[in-house]
């Protein structure tokens, strides 16, 4: 079962996508190692180890680099909110 | 329904009415209009005070939010400050698309049986939904667009609760 | 006009509007309304716990005030309030004459740039006005009319102000 | 010159009226001791000195027992109030 990955603002146009979807490598457990595992697909995807307080959430909630990610999970990587 | 995602605009009038009626225990409600400014006057100055530029004008801004997630995180923030004050209503408007300065943008309003406790949970409610709800301004300036930077002020105003500030 | 004292309702809705109207600079409006309350569940359930009585339901209230001075005291609260933050603008409303529960009875609202100063300028004048201007409440009850006694809480709320807190 | 005296509230409803004018007598300069003079003529005007917690303003603006009284001045006495 894959993982769905969505992006946003700054970090969605950086990309050049809105989602992604991936089978989980072995071995990446949290959201942390996933941002690391796709940073290092290099080029534009460099943007997730550079912005500034990305932040994730999995699931629709808010979350750490340490909470884990597990198949089927929706996974969020985007900059600090700034709605209201 | 205590939160909506809209691209509509809201009429605060009718929203506020409608948190008291039909009921006469309502003593208090606290509400909060926010709007998009353009000519940051405040921002300038204080740009100038420390010799910065001031931020360029802004013409309109677009407001992008995470499907789903936004209402979750709204309900989860009204959650907790019913879960904090004894409140009789709450309401939750967030706008989404192009704006243009002076329309409103987001709209909070809580009812309660005393002052006290409407005004904090009103300004509860704006100090998390600026840092835990899932929306992103991006600005139209004359220079070109830009994505509004998160403050750090506003992690201050929502941290404050957390110390149990109330 | 900033300040009105009239037997009127009052459309809170377009008081907000009416703030930013054809300006561009304001980005938080701060509002609250007070109304009157028949039941006061929280006062009868706060009662119950020190096993006092209830108080008795409220059928009606009429206001009486200090024509003249009442008008100088809101105008008062008011400039105290724009000599502590910046504000774009400010409304205040408060009916006087015979009210019944579910009626609006008072209308603060605070334009300003930035939403922390429009709420605390919002609920000092709230708390100022609760203690320095001319209003008093009848209350017409089952047992008869009661004048309202000032709460002690009020005081408070209106002294916290002057030890700076801001 | 007469000074202007207005009463409010539960203190206008126990005096049954809503004022009153005198010549200020010769002695009292202050609020406080032109309450302790109306009171002193006993029977209703008594509430003067057991309202708890009486209030005062001259020329509309409220100050304490101490504020200074002249002739023309409007001076009111009323419980603490409570509007908003």
């Amino acid at each position: 079962m894959n993982i769905k990955i969505l992006f946003f603002a700054g970090l969605r146009e950086a990309l050049g996508t809105g989602s992604a979807s991936l089978e989980l490598p072995a071995g990446i457990a949290t959201v942390g190692a996933l941002r690391d595992h796709l940073a290092a697909r290099g080029e534009a995807w460099t943007a997730l180890a550079t912005t500034k307080n990305l932040r994730s959430a999995v699931n629709q909630q808010m979350v750490g680099a340490e909470a884990a990610v597990k198949p089927g999970d929706e996974v969020a990587f985007f900059p600090p909110v700034t709605g209201g | 329904m205590s939160v909506s995602v809209q691209e509509a605009d809201f009429d605060a009038g009718a929203e506020i009415a409608a948190l008291s009626a039909g009921r006469d225990d309502v003593g208090a409600v606290a509400s909060f209009t926010g709007l998009v400014r353009a000519d940051k006057q405040a921002d300038a100055a204080a740009a100038a005070r420390v010799g910065a530029d001031a931020p360029p004008a802004v013409q309109a801004m677009t407001l992008e939010h995470y499907p789903g997630m936004t209402e979750k995180a709204l309900e989860a923030i009204v959650d907790e400050a019913r879960g904090r004050w004894d409140l009789y209503g709450v309401r939750v408007i967030h706008r989404v698309g192009r704006l243009v300065p002076g329309d409103r943008i987001v709209f909070v309003a809580v009812a309660s049986a005393h002052r006290g406790e409407a005004f904090a949970a009103c300004e509860f409610i704006m100090d998390y939904l600026k840092t835990r709800a899932p929306f992103w301004k991006k600005e139209e300036t004359p220079q070109g667009g830009r994505w509004v930077d998160a403050r750090e002020s506003d992690d201050h105003a929502a941290g404050r609760w957390d110390a149990g500030r109330d």
